[in-house]
């Protein structure tokens, strides 16, 4: 696959094309009808959490979100791969890998809302949280790689990026480190043709991403992040070949952030209605479906069950994220440091006396 | 001629006018070409000057100051965007190490005088790294001036100061104002001297000093205190670096009390240096120890721990009571 | 049993301890490995521990500070140098947005608890960026911790201690006292707790505090003072933060006179928040204003004019006249 | 060239070989005989210099000095090319561009005296100061890359940087930049086999560094950096390139430090007697000058009486340097800003009473 996709070929690998025909036999992956349709399910209640909170959101019910709409397949795939001893140290647009690490949509939405709770992912293993500073996440999956091979053990780190992400100077320190250490670490860049409002030629001027892994001497190669079938495949070897002791693999998924940015951001202000079209067939959830159709695995009214059976799911969730209580004032000073210093003892104490002094006065009308 | 402006109006205002007037002035950064910023604050100025003016740059935050002391050797004035304050993180070093230092390392045979612009402070229920406030650690970088505006009016006449500074100026736009105050504001050009602190209330029991989005909040108490009848006298800093100790220490030794009001987290912040120069020049003045209100020594908590961490005109009250009644 | 050592060998000697008994310890960092850094701190460790544990990394800092993140979650325990504390400066978005925040970002299920050691300060004839002192840049952030040694036992036991502490780090080492100083160090192991300050001199007059390189010139001036009868009360602080206040409060209630000192600059500074906490705590008790003798407000010169900015005991013994005479 | 030495064949341009023998006719550069034996005399100058600095150091004349030994080709080629409105952004071992640019010895020397006027260049016109922190100084390059777009100059940018300093972030930002933006800059990596006391191999795991211009769509090629004509021809061709408005080009230089890291170093502990005596067979004025021999252009006599001279001339802008001066008080203060705020003027009066009451003191013995 790397020698056949070597990213100086130009080559994207693809596997089933916009109609859900398996074009590419040679790559198809050794998966189940059984697994495919398991993935299929997992993206359609992706998509379905992602419309609901949106919205949500739209009735400020919680403060801000980052859609997955349209990129489903990515993490769609890592989640049939990824096992509960691996690591995913992510960005913040892969809603499908963090259930699958075991995340509730419950802690997806508290974190939405304004809790720290929602990154804690009390069920998931080896799942760090969320990272903001674009970019910067990539060197911790890097020394959680150098873990890996210090203590021999049998797990690999997938991490992802945007592809804003790729400009910043910690993508590069990452994937050089990654390279020189042949740390166990499969880099996911999700290249959605956006940060934001920047389209992806004014991020760079490479052919693409997965050109990049010539700098670093390690393994590359570009994959249609809409084929669910090229994403698994390629997140497979990767994972193996990284496993091996061979060193990291960097993955452009190619791909498309069909809704905003996040809940705050309006893309018809910088791109065109004729692009999101063109997008738009290829559409992963679209893909697979037909494919799964063509198989005879699946219909319309099995998706239409599903859908009702999530929505469910899916605000029976919510609801119980809006039942999540009171912030103590305590948590905003305990968990800063392992031991808390004098200072935030007594800075807890003065606000607890304001506190008082607050309703003293309030009710007595001071 | 004036105009009913916010404080974003007022910034793109005094960006527009620089833009007009100086051909060298060239604002890039993270989405302030098509979109215009993600708060706006750069909106329509593509469109009028061009990309090669204004224009969106790569998501790289070093490279975004890097680069623009680059050009400012070369005889540009870039006024560059940091997205949100706790994303020109990754630029610190060419910050610290090189626009900050240019001028003193070549002697004056060139200089980094850019503007370095960003939105900064709490109050938006962001998600985190959106809503620092770490100005004390800029203020301390020998080379920088750090400017924080609390009006619209203000954040034009500093804006246009900064851009014209021989110096490289950060300018933080405490952006839980930046719609929530709107003022008629002069059209024409006209600039505020940086390094002036500016008497906004006259007052004579205790001075409070403050910035940004706290003087609201300081005004709030201020009104609280009156049913008290204390007299404030408050101080808008404006500028945090070069700081003004003598306007500051004047009303000191007037009042005799000094109360200090920052989000900003309480130690190595801004007060301790407030406190320290009345200490040091108003001593036989004081009439009871000059206190701090500020933002607690923890991480800025997410929107649902928020309210335990900002400031409100009640704390400030407390304080001012307590100061007051030593 | 003792063994005479400098700082150099102290704290290598405390790494040294702490390699042999915990085997996640791992040491890394620019040059560390086979050379041993280029103050040789590290020296001899490679060969000892082998290169998986202690060992050169590519030259890249946010990338040292960012993979000893990932390490310290995988349960590893890294103690990573930035071969000059200038040059921590690139590492200073992961430092604030992760080192430091990790465990209240995680609600305690992950720690970021490393240590960053660094040769800091000025006083060795060196180029630019190579005799910073930001230690309140640090000592701002949240969640972090600021140690800086005077001598080679505490160096050494602070070491050890922060190798052992829950929570990041910062060790910064005042190299200008790397070799100077000679000392009966205990060989076996030993901690000192972090967050306590010492009383190094007992004295009636006037309390001074100050850390590093500096407690060396402090003595030096208290030499100076004695002719005068003036009693002099030292405070190595040892602890930038969690900063104890308590010993420097007690000190100057008995006092009532404070100086602080420190080769960092001046403004927003970490003498601002000594000078601050005085004045709220010891108010009443205060007979002189609490002054700073620090660096000036400028970069670090280069050699030849480092003279007019380093502290010497005479500028320390001059201002403690002024303060006692006031 | 670039197609020819595309860095992905793994090829080297090489012109002359370790016995100055001219082996690749077709890329030999169009330049005269005197301008080589010019240029040959430039680098001998500057590895007259270079040797009589070291001295210096050892002799506690100066503080401590990055020497160039071995590497002297690289700025010798650069010297013949670089203009005087072309910029130069140096990293900080490069001293045969820095004469060339305008600078002089005696600022070269005053600034390793420590004294900041070392870096002012008064003469030299677009001569950006050293920058220590590494890598730093390569996006200041294509910032003013940009201006001169901007401008549209015809301006070049020659901007150098060591091998360790590719693994900076600010490295694939600079580059990055350089790439969208098509800014003219030349980026010279003298890759000289250490950073310090790491090797090379510890840097990367990249074939090279030429390479690593495939990550942002921008012209690269290796070149032996030992080979004056080889460096020679590349950084004419690359700098046409860029200033037609081509974009940037990356040059790997392979070299040698064959001299320590600076004064304070001593390479013995991290290098073999053998790898040094490898490559002092390819010693840059060795095959200069053998090759000029080989056209009869220059005998070892006319070596020895240029030493002579150079070396009395070095040593009287030597002592011109150590008699420069004192330093001002003043001179602390007075360049931190453009207008000095009244913070620095009252510590400046501070410091003077300070010193006064000292001279009082002394005096009376108090
Ligand atoms: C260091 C840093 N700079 C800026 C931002 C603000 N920001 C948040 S998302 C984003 C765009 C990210 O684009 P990309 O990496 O392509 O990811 P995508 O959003 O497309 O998934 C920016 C600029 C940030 N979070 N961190
Ligand atoms: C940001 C930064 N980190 C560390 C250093 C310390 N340092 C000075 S030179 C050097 C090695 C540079 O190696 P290389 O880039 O190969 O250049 P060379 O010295 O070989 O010319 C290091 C680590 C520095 N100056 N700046
Ligand atoms: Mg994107
Ligand atoms: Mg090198």
């Amino acid at each position: 696959m790397f020698k056949e996709y070597d990213p100086i070929k130009n080559k994207m690998l693809q596997i089933m094309d916009n109609d859900g025909k398996i074009i590419n036999e040679k790559f198809m992956p050794d998966i189940d009808d059984s697994e495919v349709l398991e993935a299929y399910k997992k993206m359609l209640f992706a998509r379905t959490a992602d419309n609901m909170t949106v919205s949500y959101q739209r009735q400020g019910r919680i403060f801000t979100y980052p859609p997955n709409y349209g990129q489903e397949a990515i993490s769609g795939a890592v989640a049939r791969i990824m096992r509960d001893e691996d690591w995913l140290v992510p960005a913040f647009r892969e809603l499908g890998a963090y259930l699958a690490k075991g995340a509730s949509l419950k802690e997806v939405f508290l974190y939405f809302m304004g809790y720290e709770e929602g990154v804690n992912f009390k069920n998931a293993k080896n799942f760090v949280p969320y990272a903001v500073p674009i970019a910067s996440q990539l060197l911790h999956a890097v020394g959680i790689g150098y873990e890996i091979k210090y203590n021999k053990k049998d797990q690999v780190v997938y991490t992802f990026v945007g592809d804003g992400g790729t400009s910043e100077g910690d993508f590069h320190e990452a994937l050089n480190f990654a390279g020189v250490w042949k740390a166990p670490v499969v880099f996911i860049v999700q290249n959605n043709q956006y940060g934001i409002s920047t389209p992806f030629r004014l991020q760079t001027a490479s052919d693409g991403i997965a050109i990049k892994s010539y700098a670093y001497g390690i393994k590359g190669i570009q994959v249609d992040g809409n084929d669910f079938f090229a994403m698994y495949k390629a997140v497979k070897e990767s994972a193996e070949y990284a496993k091996a002791g061979n060193g990291p693999v960097l993955i452009e998924a190619v791909t498309y952030r069909k809704g905003a940015h996040t809940t705050s951001d309006d893309p018809s202000k910088y791109r065109t209605k004729e692009e999101e079209d063109e997008w738009d067939v290829k559409d992963p959830l679209k893909r697979l479906k037909s494919y799964l159709k063509s198989q005879k695995l699946f219909t319309d009214k099995d998706e239409e069950t599903l859908i009702e059976d999530y929505k469910k799911e899916i605000d029976r969730q919510f609801i119980e994220a809006e039942n999540f209580g009171s912030y103590p004032l305590e948590d905003i000073f305990k968990y800063t440091y392992g031991d808390m210093p004098d200072d935030l003892k007594q800075q807890m104490v003065e606000h607890e006396k304001f506190i008082k002094w607050k309703e003293v006065s309030q009710n007595t009308n001071v | 001629m004036k105009k009913v402006m916010n404080m974003v109006n007022a910034i793109n205002d005094a960006l527009d006018i620089k833009l007009k007037e100086d051909r060298n002035v060239i604002v890039y950064g993270e989405d302030v070409g098509v979109e215009g910023g993600v708060f706006r604050v750069t909106e329509g100025l593509q469109k009028k000057y061009g990309v090669e003016r204004v224009f969106d740059s790569p998501l790289a935050e070093s490279a975004i100051a890097g680069t623009a002391v680059g050009m400012s050797i070369a005889g540009l004035k870039p006024v560059i965007e940091m997205q949100f304050s706790g994303f020109a993180n990754p630029a610190f070093n060419q910050i610290v190490s090189h626009v900050s230092r240019m001028r003193n390392r070549s002697r004056g045979k060139y200089t980094s005088d850019m503007v370095i612009r960003m939105p900064y402070g709490g109050g938006i229920n962001a998600l985190e790294h959106h809503s620092e406030s770490i100005e004390a650690i800029w203020a301390h970088i020998p080379g920088l001036k750090v400017v924080i505006p609390s009006t619209p009016h203000d954040a034009k006449g500093l804006m246009i100061a900064a851009i014209e500074s021989p110096d490289p100026v950060f300018f933080m736009e405490p952006k839980r104002i930046y719609r929530a105050i709107k003022q008629e504001v002069d059209e024409e050009k006209f600039s505020i001297p940086i390094g002036k602190a500016k008497v906004i209330q006259k007052g004579t029991d205790i001075t409070v000093v403050a910035y940004g989005a706290m003087i609201r909040e300081v005004q709030k108490a201020a009104v609280l205190a009156k049913k008290d009848n204390i007299s404030i006298e408050i101080i808008d800093l404006r500028t945090i670096y070069p700081i003004d100790r003598d306007t500051i220490v004047e009303s000191v030794k007037k009042t005799g009390r000094l109360l200090t009001v920052h989000e900003a987290i309480k130690t190595f912040g801004v007060g301790a240096e407030i406190s320290s120069t009345v200490i040091e020049e108003a001593f036989l003045y004081l009439e009871a120890p000059p206190k701090r209100v500020t933002g607690y020594d923890v991480i800025v908590p997410l929107p649902k721990g928020e309210h335990h961490f900002i400031i409100s005109p009640e704390r400030i009250y407390y304080e001012i009571l307590r100061t007051v009644k030593y």
